[in-house]
């Protein structure tokens, strides 16, 4: 009951703390508001810069892709690390690496007529679906560029295929196709990718993430196609993280750590 | 007593119509973020404080998109037909014009009014993605919980704890 | 400026929320906080915000449901409150 | 290459923590290496950054991705903002190199990690190690509002998971409730930060200020005063300040205890270096202390905080609990000595010099108390009973830490209580200053207790049971109970950086108040 109280005192606190703030907001939907048209008499807002620069800059279409992988690739990374961490942690807290008597708590599912009609309807369902969720994703990751999209998208996506499939086939076969030990080397490898295009470019000479540098090595006709394709490269090693972290936190948890039985 | 209440009802209006209307999504971002941190603290049951959790993130995302609004813009991806078919570039009056960028041959200068805002969408692509990391980890030590304690419910654990009736590894 | 569109789905998403929290069956309340984030990830497609509505739509109402039930069946499904 | 430095002071142990996850599975052995391999670059990238700003006296600067305020890209001038800024100035620098030391140090003690599930974890410990390292450095170097919200997830999921993974399920229900309160903290953050952005339209720390040193309006305005207290009490959450603070003694107890070296000395630590960047850099101290003048509020809030975590610590019987409430009261000291509003900022400079001595002191104490408890099982205090007989060489180490936190002048604890001390005088919050005094009083009863059971032995040997434990005593005194090399060479090294940074004090503080707006007190 005390604890009731604490939360209406905290939660009208800081929602009066909120509203207060609120009221000199500036209107919604206000094109003139500082964040969306910068300070007055102090040029171009970065926002604006943003919308007017991307396609000379980088050719990409998609605005917020361009600020997702290069003008703010350094957040995306960590954002990406992030993913990778929180997999890492689910791995430390939950998975049980030695089984104590050889078996585990959960009974494998039951295989009677009822049981295994179901699992003829549901299976095959998937086993329709499932290739083509893959192949959108992977257009999703492909089309980050020039529709709404991109490497967490996808590879959220990508994972949640690979999900269905331990839901309706059990999580052996899941398992099967993609298992312990590759999910975590395609989580670090992933990173590994992002990172790597950024060092590439440190290597060439310029700063961390500059993709303009791999001009060269790419043989774009300038560096804003170096840009576009270096993007790519670092969406597709997003997508390598979140798909396999996503599988890795599902196993984890349907399982209770033992990556074995599942739900 | 009428005239009171008139005079009521017609200040709550006005009320409204320019301090509620005008910021109506500011207001129910804090509304929701508000019934989150309720759910976060009130609740006893570890999952729902992880749901109380999710829906406060989520409010604090609407805030963001909220404030990248633009009354008549469109998707911030480049239309190339609209760009096309303009007729004249529009130029910022803040802007000198020796850094207008490519603005000859393919595509004229872009009308930033015309697109939302992409760094808000952009910051909460990465809090979304925190947030699903995050609530992954809790329902990880969640389910380590349950395992060592057998229930998710706060008072009972902290029962237990007092009594020390739980499984203690060595 | 606010379109009755957007007014309708706040007013679900605050409904929804108070259910998905009041609930007791930890099961519905995880399948009613799928409809929130689906709700909500609607509202960020209206306001233009694409990318994150797409996000939001295979994450929150996707792949978070899924964690939160597949915790809900590894413990327990009925909560106090 | 001397410009590459701060990213590659971050980059280094996240490559690290991957190839640690590469890697690790196969061979454990593995591990150990690349963790110390990519400490050390990083040590060495924050000691190079370190001399670069000392001998040039100006920041480092570096622009991710190449889009550096002012470039001209392709026809493009660069505002301010367009990317992410990395910047290494007299604030930071010596803060970096404290962390590089201290988990450098932390990683060759926990060579075998100590009170974790199964030793088939140590892969896991050292990548989630690795991955905080990585956070920390980055939320230290960075310059962007935004980007140090991702940093501070990216170390505190890595921290989550370190304390979870410890065997004790109290350490489990613990690491629950930091994980509410670590989101929830993290949340007001970005919350504040979305209302800077809203009022001043960029994320850029720099930007933010010269916006509301610029404008009135902006500055005046009530969204930059919620912003404000958003991101005070989403950082006070985080550094567990005094209202707030009931996650942490839990949390950092219960957890293994080469987590906890770690996470204890440089966590709170790095979000008190936080708020202090917000206060200089993003809003200016002028605003802080005009325009928002609340600084007699917080410091009676942090005088209540010391004396309730001198309290609580007196109270205790478990000594890393003993320890954790020591914690709260020393970020009572740093919060009270950066809000003390005097002229000459001294109080903002002890409280930075604090970060840097605090981290030490902690450092040194757990390091100790983790190997009590490995070698000799020590818990509660009276488990301690004649153990400068057992452990003299860790009790050398274990002597130092504690009085350089009761303050014995030649170690660093003295001094950074004298300057905050100084502070409180010349503002004259004479209750801050009582509070410093008695906090240092209760510290040395505490430790001499210590010292006490520790030398002579807290009760009698015919006490219940005690010939079990004399025998045992006995028998590994013979096999020798001291600790081995990996534990006590990092100890030493604690101690000593705690002396030599005592010693040092003059050069230090000179170098920490060429932070822009500690000299003449106004923001330049």
């Amino acid at each position: 009951m005390a604890m009731k109280w604490l939360a209406l005192v905290a939660v009208v606190f800081t929602g009066a703390l909120l509203i207060y703030g609120v009221s000199d907001f500036p209107d919604w939907g206000s094109a003139d508001s500082p964040a969306n048209g910068g300070i007055e008499g102090a040029g171009r807002s970065v926002s604006q810069t943003f919308i007017q620069e991307t396609k000379p800059l980088t050719h990409v279409p998609n605005m917020v892709t361009a600020v997702l992988a290069d003008y703010r690739g350094y957040d995306t990374m960590f954002e990406t690390v992030v993913v990778f961490a929180a997999g890492m942690a689910i791995f430390a807290v939950l998975r049980v690496l030695k089984t104590v008597d050889g078996q585990h708590s959960r009974v494998i599912r039951d295989r009677s007529v009822d049981g295994d009609h179901q699992r003829i309807i549901v299976g095959t369902t998937c086993k329709i679906l499932i290739p083509v969720i893959q192949m959108f994703a992977l257009y999703v990751v492909a089309h980050g560029h020039h529709s709404p999209g991109g490497g967490f998208q996808g590879g959220v996506i990508l994972g949640a295929s690979f999900i269905l499939l331990g839901l309706s086939d059990g999580m052996e076969t899941a398992m099967e196709r993609l298992s312990e030990g590759k999910f975590v080397a395609m989580a670090a490898i992933g990173v590994l990718i992002y990172a790597g295009i950024g060092l590439l470019s440190q290597f060439v000479g310029r700063d961390f993430l500059d993709y303009g540098a791999l001009q060269p090595l790419l043989g774009t006709p300038d560096e804003g196609w170096a840009r576009s394709h270096a993007m790519l490269g670092v969406e597709v090693g997003v997508t390598f993280t979140v798909t396999a972290i996503m599988f890795a936190i599902y196993v984890n948890l349907a399982s209770k750590g033992e990556l074995k039985g599942g739900l | 007593m009428v005239d009171f209440i008139e005079i009521f009802v017609e200040r709550v209006v006005h009320f409204i119509e320019n301090v509620v209307q005008p910021h109506f999504n500011y207001w129910s971002y804090v509304v929701l973020m508000m019934i989150g941190l309720w759910g976060l603290i009130a609740k006893r049951n570890l999952i729902k404080k992880l749901i109380g959790l999710s829906i406060f993130q989520t409010a604090i995302i609407l805030f963001y998109v909220s404030l990248g609004v633009k009354a008549d813009a469109t998707i911030p991806v480049f239309d190339y037909e609209a760009e096309k078919s303009k007729s004249a570039a529009v130029v910022l009056p803040a802007e000198p014009s020796e850094m207008g960028g490519k603005s000859d041959g393919k595509y004229k200068k872009i009308d930033p009014d015309h697109y939302a805002n992409p760094l808000p969408h952009v910051l909460m692509l990465t809090a979304i993605v925190v947030g699903v990391a995050t609530l992954g980890v809790a329902l990880a030590v969640a389910q380590s919980i349950f395992k060592d304690f057998g229930t998710l419910e706060e008072h009972e654990i902290l029962e237990k704890i007092k009594t020390g009736d739980y499984v203690k590894h060595d | 400026m606010v379109e009755n569109f957007n007014i309708i789905i706040l007013v679900l998403l605050v409904v929804t929320a108070v259910i998905s929290l009041q609930v007791k069956d930890l099961l519905s309340a995880s399948m009613i906080f799928g409809i929130y984030s689906f709700l909500i990830c609607l509202l960020w497609a209206e306001m233009g915000a694409v990318d994150v509505a797409f996000t939001e739509a295979a994450v929150g109402a996707g792949v978070s449901a899924v964690f939160l039930i597949a915790t809900v069946f590894n413990t327990k499904r009925k909560s106090s409150d | 290459m001397i410009d590459q430095l701060p990213v590659i002071c971050v980059l280094s142990p996240l490559f690290g923590a991957l190839f640690v996850a590469l890697f690790g599975s196969r061979s454990h052995s593995a591990c150990f290496p690349i963790a110390i391999v990519s400490l050390v670059i990083s040590l060495i990238c924050a000691i190079g950054c370190t001399q670069q700003v000392f001998t040039t006296g100006q920041a480092m600067d570096y622009f991710v991705g190449g889009w550096g305020a002012g470039k001209v890209v392709e026809g493009v001038e660069i505002p301010l903002g367009f990317g992410i800024q990395l910047r290494v100035d007299h604030l930071n620098a010596l803060v970096l190199c404290i962390i590089g030391i201290a988990v450098l140090l932390v990683s060759i003690f926990a060579i075998r990690p100590q009170g974790e599930k199964d030793t088939e974890k140590t892969h896991y410990f050292y990548s989630l190690f690795l991955m905080l390292a990585c956070g920390l450095f980055g939320q230290t170097i960075t310059r962007d509002a935004f980007n140090l919200f991702v940093l501070v997830e990216v170390s505190s999921l890595a921290s989550y998971g370190l304390i979870a993974m410890g065997s004790s399920p109290r350490g489990t229900v613990a690491a629950f409730n930091y994980i509410i309160m670590g989101t929830v903290g993290a949340s007001f953050y970005l919350l504040g930060v979305g209302y800077l952005y809203l009022k001043t339209g960029t994320l850029n720390m720099d930007g933010i200020r010269q916006v509301i040193e610029l404008s009135p309006d902006v500055a005046d305005s009530r969204s930059v005063m919620v912003a404000f207290i958003l991101i005070m009490l989403g950082m006070w959450i985080k550094m567990a300040f005094f209202p707030l603070y009931g996650w942490l003694p839990n949390a950092y107890s219960y957890c293994p205890s080469s987590a906890g070296a770690v996470l204890a000395p440089l966590m709170t630590k790095v979000s008190v270096y936080v708020m202090i960047r917000m206060m200089i850099t993003v809003f200016g101290l002028e605003w802080v202390f005009e325009s928002f003048d609340w600084s007699a509020l917080i410091v009676w809030l942090a005088v209540i905080a010391i004396f309730a975590g001198s309290v609580f610590a007196l109270a205790q019987n478990e000594l890393k609990k003993m320890l954790c409430y020591l914690i709260v009261a020393e970020v009572g000291y740093m919060v009270g000595g950066a809000w003390l509003a005097d002229a000459d900022r001294w109080g903002l400079t002890g409280a930075i010099y604090h970060i840097l001595a605090d981290a030490l002191m902690t450092l040194c104490l757990f390091l100790a108390v983790a190997t009590f408890a490995k070698r000799a099982g020590v818990i509660k205090l009276d488990d301690l009973d004649g153990l400068f007989k057992k452990m003299p060489l860790t009790m050398v180490g274990f002597i130092v830490g504690a009085l350089a936190m009761i303050g014995v002048p030649p170690t660093c604890g003295f001094f950074s209580k004298f300057y905050l001390i100084r502070g409180g005088i010349e503002s004259g919050r004479w209750e801050f200053v009582i509070a410093l005094l008695v906090s240092s009083l209760v510290n040395a009863i505490l430790f001499f207790r210590i010292f006490e059971i520790a030398y002579f032995g807290s009760s009698p040997p015919e006490g219940h049971g005690h010939h079990d434990d004399e025998e045992h005593g006995e028998t590994t005194a013979r096999r020798g109970l001291e600790a081995p090399l990996t534990s006590l060479v990092p100890l030493w090294i604690t101690a000593a950086l705690i002396i030599g940074l005592g010693l040092m004090n003059g050069q230090v503080v000179e170098f920490i108040r060429k932070t822009v707006g500690l000299l003449g007190g106004g923001a330049a």
